[in-house]
Formats: C-alpha cells, structure tokens, sequence
C-alpha cells in the first residue's frame, strides 16, 4: 500500500499516492497554473462556469495538493480521503485540480463540455476517473458526505471527508438536514468547505436570500466553525490544520474569496458566474496569468 | 373448477399479512448474511419495520430523522463507500420528496441504494390523500438506471427484498401498510425482472402487481364459472419489463387486463400498453385509481369505492372480451 | 363588515367574527373541552394522533378564541387572519378547534377520518371548510405561510399569519429554506409557533437527531425568538402580544409543551404520537379531563 | 409536393427562437392585464427569462433564491391568496425537487400555481445529464389536479403560457434552452386541452410535442416524397389529454409514431398508447430517449446521438407501416 505522507522533495509526478503537504509557497505557484487552466479549458469549450472556479482555485488547490490523502493512479485506493465538490457547476476547477494531481491527462481538459470527452458540464461517475458521486443539482453534496463519513465510522477507518459548498447554494434546505445530521452524530471526519464569494447566478447573495450570520448559522447547528482568507494559502493550510485537530464535532471552513479571483475583468462580478471568456477575453486574462492561449493550450495538449 | 393449470390456488380463507412485515424480515435475514447491509429511517421505525433491524444491528441502524433529501443522499454515500443501504420511508415521501437525489446523486451515479417505500396504494387507509402513495411507478419508472418491485404479498416482499440486495444497482421497493391475503408461499419462485404466470388461460390475460394480484386471481376463479379462461400474470417487476412475457400474453390471449393499486397514468397499465402497441397491438382495460387524490375510510371501504375488487377485475375483463370479439 | 375585535361578553357563540380576545381563566376552561372533543373524537374513530394535539391543545386554543381575527361563519372573510397547521397530522385539534369556534358542527368530529365524513386524516383543503391549504407532508407550512404573507405585504393588507409547527419536523430542511426566505424579506406578519413536546414518532427528539439549541437557530436565520411554556395560557397569551409588537422581522414563538398532556397515561409519551385511547383507555382519560365517553360524545352529537 | 392539405407549411430557412422567451414575454403582457399575476424565481432569472418581468413589476416579482420545495409551496400560499403565481425555474428541479410540494400541496389542494420548468430534453446540451430534464411528462401526469403543457415553438409557448393563467387549477409549463424552429404564427390556433392537426395525411399519423413536432413535420416532407401521407399532430396538451383526437388519429390512419424530447416510459408515447389500447388498439413506434441520461454536447449533436430527428421519425414510420400493413 502506498505510503501515506511524502515530503514535497519526493514529489516530481503528482502521481503519487497520500498527502502531498505542499508549503504555502508551491501552493501558491500551483494555484496560477490552475486558474490558466480554467480560462484554457473554457476558452477552448466556449460554455462553462468561470466565476465559482477561479474563487475557489486558492483552497482547491491546497485541497488538492496539500491536504488530501489520495492516489490519482488508484482512484478507489481503499485508504483514500473522499472529496466531493456539492457545487457541481465549478468542473472547470474540479477536472482542473484532478488532471493536474494525474487523475488524467492533462489534454482532457481541452474536451470539457464536448460531446467525445468524458469531462462532462457537470461531475460524472459514469464517465470521469476519480469523480465518486455525480452532482449537478445543488445542496446534496454534505448529505453524500455525512453517508460516507458514516460509513468510515462504521468500518473505524480513519478517512477524512472533504465536501466544497458554494455560498448561495447555502440556501438550499437540504444543506441543512445534513448540517443537523453531522452535528448530532458529531462527524469530525467531515470537514465542509464553503467559497464564501458573496455571489451567485441573479446577484449579491445577499440581496437574492441573504444568508449571514452564516457563521452562527452553522454554530447553531452544532459544527466547529473556522473562518479563512479563501485566497491566501497560508491562512487556507491554517484552517486545514486546526479542522484535521477538531474533535468530537464536524468542521467547517467559511472561505473568504472574490468570485472571478485572478482575472481583473472578471473580479467580483456575478455575471461571470456562468460564462466562458470569449477568445480574445481568454487571451487577456491569460496574458494577466502571465502566459497565453497558445502557450498553455499546448501545454494542456502535450499534457 | 378451472380447467387450465394454475400454480397458485387460493383456499377460501387466505392467511392474512403485512408485506412491510416481508421487508423487515428480509432485511435481518440480510444483516445476518451480508455486513455490508446498513439501514436507515427517517424517524418510521415500526411503520416500516426496520425495527427488527435495528434492534438485531443497532451499529448498522442510521436514524436520519424527517429528512427524507438527506437520507436518500445519505445512502448514496454509504453506497458509494461499499456498503448495501436500505432506507425506508413512507412511498409519498421516498418517491416524491427526494425525487431529485433519487434522480441525480442515486440513478445518475448508478449507486448501490435500495429505496424502501412503505404504504403504497389506497389501503392506506384512514390516514388519507398525503399518505396514501399513488405515482411511484410513473416517477421511478421514467428515472434511468432504476428498477423497482411491486410484490404481491409478504412473501414475495421478503424474496424481492433479497433479490434487491443481490442486484447491482438502485431499486424502489413498494410496499403497502395492510394485513393482505399471502398468496404465495416460501418456496412459490421468484425471479427478479421476470413476471410470474400464477394462473393460465386462453382467453384474456390479467396482469397484476401488489393486493391487485390477490384481486385477479379471485376475478380468475369467478371467469372460470362463466367458462371464461384468463390468465394471471403477477408482473412484480416494474422495471426491468418483462418484454417478452407481456408480448406473448398478448398474442396468446389477445386481450389483457392490467389491474394496480396506482394512479392509471403512467403506472402498470401504461408500462404494459408501451409494450403492447410496440410489439403486438391488443385491446386492454385498466383498472387503477382513475387519476384521482385518495381520502381517509377503512381500507375495505377505500378498495370498493375506487373500484379495485376482483369484481372491478371482472368488469373491465368482460368489457375487453366484448372488444377483442369485436362486439 | 364585522367588527374586528369584540369584547370577550359580547360573544355567547363562537360564530362571531373578529378576535374573541378571551382571558387566560376562560381560555383554560375552553382548553379543557378541546382535550375532551380530541379524547372522544379519537376513541370514535379508534385512529389517528393523541400526542401532539394534546401539546397542541393550551396555546391552540388561545390562538383561536384569543389571538386569531377570522369569521369562522365566513372562512374566506377577506380580512381574515390566516393560519395553518404545518403539522397535518394534529388534524384532532385542528377539527376541534375548528368546531368550537364554528366552523362546522361539533357531530362532525364524531366522523373523524371516516369515509362518509369530511375530516379527513390530514387537513384536506378539498373537503373541509375553513381549511385553506391542505397539509400532511412535514416541512412545507411555514413556506405556505411566507407566501400568504407576502401576498399581504403586495395588497398592503394588514392580515396576520400564523404557522404551527412540530419539534420533530424541525428536521426538514424545507423549513430552514422558509426560515431564511422570512428573515430575508423581514416578514414581521408572519409567527411561526412551535409544539415543542420533545417527542417525535421514534422517540426523544434529542436521540433522533437533535435540534437544539433551537432558538439559536432561529434567532440565526434573523429571526425574533420568544420562548412560552406552552400550557400557561397567560404566558402564552404575553408571547403574543410580543410577537404582535414585534417589527421588522418574523416572530416565532418556542412553546414548551408535553406530549400527551392532560391524560396521565400519555403524558411524556412518544409512543401515544400516532395512536389513538383504546374504549377503556379513553374511559379513563375522560374521567381525568371531568367527563365520561357518555357525557361528551353526546355533548358533540348534539352540536 | 404532398397531396394532404396542411396548415403549417414550412419554408426550407424557418426563423428561430428560444420557447423560453415566449414564456418570458407572455409574463409581461399578463401582468399589464392582471394584478394577479405574480413571478417567483429560484436564481435563475436570465436563464427562464423572467427578468424581462422582474424589470417591468419589480413589487409582484419574488427572488426565492436556491430553493425549489420553498418556492413552491410560496406560490401555494399566494395562490391560496387569491394571486396566479407563476414560478420559474429548470425542469429538472421544478419536477423533481419540489414533486412533494407539487403533489401535496399544490395538487392536493388544487390551488393555482403557474410552473415554469425551463431547460427540458436534451436539447440543452452542455450543461450535461442534471441539467437535461426528461422525466416531467411522467411525473406530473401522475399527479391528479395536475394540467401539462409542452408548447412546440416560441409563438405556442407565449399562448400556453396566456393559457395556463386562463385555467383555474395548477399547470405546468415545459419549455427548452435552445433556439427553435419557429412553426407556428402568431395566429395559429391554440387550444388549451385539445391537439391541433398540423398536416393531414392517411397513412399513419405522428403525434409530437415540443421540438419534435418540427421533426415531425420535416419527416412528413421526407415520407411525402416516398408518396406516404402522414398527419402531424402538435399534442401540446399532455395533461388532460385530447383523448378523442387521439382515438380518430387511431381510426383513420391505423398507424401511430409519436416523438418526444423525453424518456420513453411514461412520456408522450406513454400517454398516447394508454389510449390507444383502450379505444383502437393500433401499432405504434416511439420516438424518445430510450431511458438513458443525457450527456453534454452541443444540441444538435445530441439530438443526432439520441436518436430525435427527422429522419428517426422517418425510419419509425417505416416500421410502422410495415407493422400496420402486417408485414
Ligand atoms: C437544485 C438546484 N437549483 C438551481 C440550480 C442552478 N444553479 C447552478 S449554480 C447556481 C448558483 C449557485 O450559487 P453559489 O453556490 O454561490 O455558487 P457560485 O455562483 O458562487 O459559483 C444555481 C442557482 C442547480 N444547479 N441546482
Ligand atoms: C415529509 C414527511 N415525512 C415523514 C412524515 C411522517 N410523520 C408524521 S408525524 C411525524 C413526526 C413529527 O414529529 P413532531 O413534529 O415532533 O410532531 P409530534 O410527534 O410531536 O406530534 C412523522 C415522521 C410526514 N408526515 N411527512
Ligand atoms: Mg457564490
Ligand atoms: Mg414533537
């Protein structure tokens, strides 16, 4: 079985098993070439969501590459963490995060949304390595969780639950079932991320339904609440490492971040929530990312 | 009294029981084999009969309380790590108010999720319209990747429960709230996706699902004393369709009854017109809830005034003889 | 147009139309009889729900012969205050209450989830008079609710609205979704009242999934949290009158109660949630509330 | 070009336009005429285009946000109230996610409510499976109290929408994503209930709802040529069903294809062989999504991949007609 933990200098492939514990720095480095991808991928499929995965490619990737005891070469690795995006909107970050940690190949990435790709609008088991349940209709995602943290309490198996939820979607009733269910059986393998980036589809979360105080909220329902700066790495590994200590309650993270985070046009404006950047915004945004459509569309290509 | 063979045959006085009696059996029976069978509720412990459960497993017994979206998502994590999830709860709530974490976390995933729901049908009773389940055919059958069972009888309840955990895949379970007549028996066979021929006949064919099946067969005997030959199909299966089957019996007898504790759209009647238009057309009669709410009554009361008695069976038989005849 | 309020010497039957206004002494005379139409109702019907109506009984009855403005002679009085029971299954209180203040004749209860009657198991729109909305599935009342309430706020009507609810039922995301639509829009016409008897169908509600701390859960989805014990009417007529002061948010009042109470057998109870006395049982119940089977049952043939 | 007379006639460049706009749209002229009319969303107001409503009547236009069930017992209460609430948002979660809250509470007591299910079949193309509703047909016609309308283009979608504010009792409105032939005029009749004839013919009759009635028409063309008649119906009504028209249809051309953006159990077909068996039992094909989920892909690929062309409608007429002419 592969070794649980490695120390970043073992790591040259991200197809590695366990945790990577990359620092803040390399994280950090990461989570651009992530946010290339994004603007890569949707440029090249013209239809997707940029808002959601660019606010959440700080914490994904620090998820991803720090956090997360998986084996992208192994998938159904029994000793794995579960991670499960609730937000199935934001695949543009969640194929992302997989194909660069080597669940596939990066290339994949360049059919998202396309009739002959497996990287469907919205996360699918049926079709994409590594996605272990689907999702697409909001606020079902902790409830999926809090099965498989039951079942992890069932077999006494040490694995950690990740589940990212979105802020609007907090609106969703059925958040909450799960919420009261975590906290009565006080699941603190769960951990629940939220990317607290105060927008969704029609406007401000909260002139839609507003849904502050979202921290008493979840403190009433019984949880450990932390709060993190969703952009700075640092902080993100913080709040990782305080919930993987909480015991005795489930844990979740309120992750500050700007929807459309890392390209200017885009930036906390909620009309990026759900649309792709015509070629030539691509272009400019890759060009603020520090390379460009050519340059990382091949990368992706080769990858 | 009927000349045609019949591999069930009713004595005067049939033993009465609950087939949610058969559920709750099975599924400890199950627990006992199987570690990988975990239950959940959603705070109806007795009324679904997971309480045997519960008590035999309590470690492997989920109380979700009244949360019917969490639990069938619940499931679907639990299947998604291995395990063999049974969750039960009323049929109006299982069907209709997790529909959509049926449709997208469960049946779009394919997740191992077995989906019990109790106090199907008008027998409900006297806890009235809400309660009493009518549209789980129409709303499961149209959710790709799900099957789902109407069994007969306690019996039958028991071995479709079985067969649930042995296939792959999420099914629906239907099953009622009443004592009904067990017309099979521990060793009357059952085949998962296949519908059981319990009676012959030459000149219609009754297909039936849950009570109704108790309902055609005694609608069998009072044919035969008009020298009328129907054929009883106990078409448990909803989904998987035994195509096959449906097609012969329209062949062979030319004419088909189908009879459903179900609102008549989109239940087994219209499962069993899909295939008989498509394969071999023949005239049918419905008979089911004509698309009307439930209320409160006795359930004796309730089967009589919405028209679901062998005598409602035979009715709709002699009016589908008169057309096949061309009378 | 009837008058809108009327002093309680005014009213002799309780066909009239307006607020009754009735003091604590009389409300918990009136209480009394509306345990006994519930006894005798269930021990006819020998089906249905003992527990919650009888924890319902003290504060229902204050809310229709104290608090509620309606025209039982007239169910559709434009002016009407509105109120539902998300709780279907309590319908014994529901009708009794309803026939005590004249919706329909007391002899109706004796017909209670009969084939040839109207009173249905669960409050059926379709059938019974008075009964506006239908009910049975848990969780969908409050939304009910806010949507008569903002209907009041789009006439500028200055109807009230009045929601009960269960304990258990505070499991259903849905009502957390109606929470935070209220809070949002500040429905200040909108009280949520809730039959907090501890007890759901499979036990305490703490062991099935617990709901505390309650009232931090309302006051964290913003709104006003008043708490009463819910069989002192004076108490539960003073959380009333606050909540009717109350402006700028929704109102909802925590009723501490006990299932079951009034008849000692069932007091504390859960298993007497769904079920209804037996002849002898109800015999004795009858006895503890003042009357006999005998006595009461003709009491309601007779109105 | 075809012997039988047709009303709608289509020139080879037909214009094209979103049904969803005509939803938009109508929302607009109802609330000029009735104070009544109030719009409920779910976070989705571009995408169902009642924003074009909330600009106009911002007093009578209600953000629910991300929360169908809340949404739609909402309407409940303002319909209770006396306003025709119409509530927008994707069928998958209009039909799915609130099911209980349309059945019970809706339904059950018959109250009001406009349904706005946007994004049906899987014409939607990228958004992928969750996205493509196709299962509403069967679940709300299980539901009684319940009326359905599946307009075809962007003119019979403003009707129905004029239509189902006219109906007293709830209705549910299915429109789709993408640009669609617009086949109809501003002045083709529309029915609430009943089933227009959009072409005549003898030899076998095509019954079609939403795009497919386009397909329909276009596969009438092709099958003229092969000198076959085949009469188009838009059955824009799936619930209550125009069963007369259907019986006739059956009658007079003894051949029956129906075409649906929709799974095949218990949708359209369904609907239509329900009758079919009980009044003139006649071979029929189904044209449908053959109970699989959808997938991304452009539109036009999809409706390609999924077999929901005119030339499936075609190669389904074919098999008809040799059914119906016995060989
Ligand atoms: C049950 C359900 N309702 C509605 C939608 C449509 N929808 C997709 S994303 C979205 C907004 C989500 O907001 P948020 O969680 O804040 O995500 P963000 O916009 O920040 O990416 C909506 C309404 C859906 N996918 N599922
Ligand atoms: C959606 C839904 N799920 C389950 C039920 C079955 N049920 C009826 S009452 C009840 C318990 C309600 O508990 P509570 O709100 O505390 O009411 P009480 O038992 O105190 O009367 C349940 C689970 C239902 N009616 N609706
Ligand atoms: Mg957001
Ligand atoms: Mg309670």
């Amino acid at each position: 079985m592969p070794p649980k933990t490695m120390a970043p200098n073992d790591v040259e492939t991200a197809h590695r098993a366990g945790r990577l514990l990359w620092d803040a720095g390399r994280l950090t480095a990461k989570a651009l070439e992530i946010r290339r991808d994004i603007i890569t991928l949707l440029a090249k499929a013209q239809t997707g969501h940029s808002g959601g995965p660019l606010s959440c490619a700080d914490f994904g990737t620090a998820l991803f590459f720090h956090e997360l005891n998986i084996d992208p070469a192994h998938p159904t690795w029994p000793d794995r963490d579960f991670w499960h995006f609730s937000i199935g909107h934001v695949t543009p970050i969640i194929y992302s995060l997989m194909a660069e940690r080597g669940y596939f190949p990066l290339r994949d990435l360049m059919k998202f949304r396309a009739f002959d790709g497996h990287a469907q609008g919205h996360p699918s088991a049926h079709d994409t390595p590594g996605i272990e349940v689907s999702a697409g209709s909001l606020g079902q995602g902790l409830s999926v969780c809090c099965g498989v943290a039951m079942a992890a309490r069932i077999d006494r198996h040490p694995r950690r639950i990740y589940c990212v939820m979105g802020d609007g979607e907090q609106q969703e009733g059925q958040i909450w079932e799960a919420a009261m269910f975590a906290g009565h059986y006080r699941l603190d393998n769960l951990c629940g991320m939220i990317d607290y980036n105060r927008k969704q589809i029609d406007g401000d979360v909260e002139d839609i339904i507003g849904i502050a105080p979202l921290a008493d909220k979840w403190r009433a329902f019984e949880w450990n609440v932390l709060e993190c700066d969703g952009h700075d790495l640092a902080d993100i590994l913080r709040a990782f490492r305080e919930a993987r200590g909480h015991r005795g309650q489930p844990t979740v993270i309120l992750a500050h971040t700007v929807m459309g985070r890392g390209v200017s046009f885009m930036a906390d404006d909620y009309r990026w929530h759900g649309k792709p950047p015509k070629p030539e915004q691509a272009e400019v945004a890759l060009q603020e990312l520090g390379t460009s459509y050519a340059e990382w569309s091949e990368r992706l290509m080769k990858g | 009294m009927t000349p045609m063979t019949s591999t069930i045959s009713l004595p005067p006085q049939v033993e009465m029981k609950k087939t949610r009696e058969g559920f709750g059996r099975a599924l400890v029976d199950l627990g006992e084999r199987d570690p990988r069978i975990v239950v959940l509720v959603g705070d109806l412990s007795e009324s679904t009969m997971v309480s045997f459960f519960a008590e035999r497993f309590p470690e492997r017994f989920i109380q979700v309380g009244i949360a019917e979206q969490n639990m069938m998502c619940i499931a679907a994590g639990l299947a998604a790590m291995g395990k063999i999830p049974f969750l039960a709860t009323y049929g109006a709530f299982a069907s209709c108010r997790a529909a959509d974490q049926m449709r997208v976390t469960v049946a779009y995933t394919n997740l191992n999720v077995k989906i019990g729901g109790a106090h199907g049908g008008i027998s409900v009773g006297p806890d009235g319209a809400t309660h009493q389940a009518m549209e789980e055919i129409s709303i499961v059958r149209s959710i790709p990747n799900m099957s789902m069972i109407v069994p007969c009888d306690y019996w039958e309840t028991y071995k479709a429960t079985i067969a649930a955990a042995k296939h792959a895949g999420p099914v629906y379970l239907r099953f009622g709230r009443e004592d009904v007549p067990v017309v099979t028996s521990e060793d009357t066979p059952f085949t998962f996706g296949k519908g059981e021929v319990f009676a012959e006949g030459r000149d219609l064919t009754i297909i039936a699902c849950g009570v109704m099946v108790y309902e055609a067969l005694r609608a069998r005997e009072a044919l035969a004393e008009r020298g009328i030959t129907a054929r009883v199909i106990d078409l448990h299966t909803l989904k998987p369709l035994d195509q096959a089957l449906i097609e012969r019996c329209a062949r062979e007898t030319g004419a088909i009854v189908t009879a459903e504790e179900h609102q008549v759209n989109g239940g087994l009647g219209g499962a069993v017109a899909e295939v008989v238009v498509r394969s071999h057309p023949v005239p049918m009669e419905f008979v089911a809830v004509m698309d009307r709410f439930g209320q409160s009554g006795k359930p004796a009361e309730l089967m009589d005034a919405f028209g679901l008695r062998a005598t409602d069976v035979v009715a709709a038989a002699e009016r589908v003889l008169k057309r096949k005849s061309g009378r």
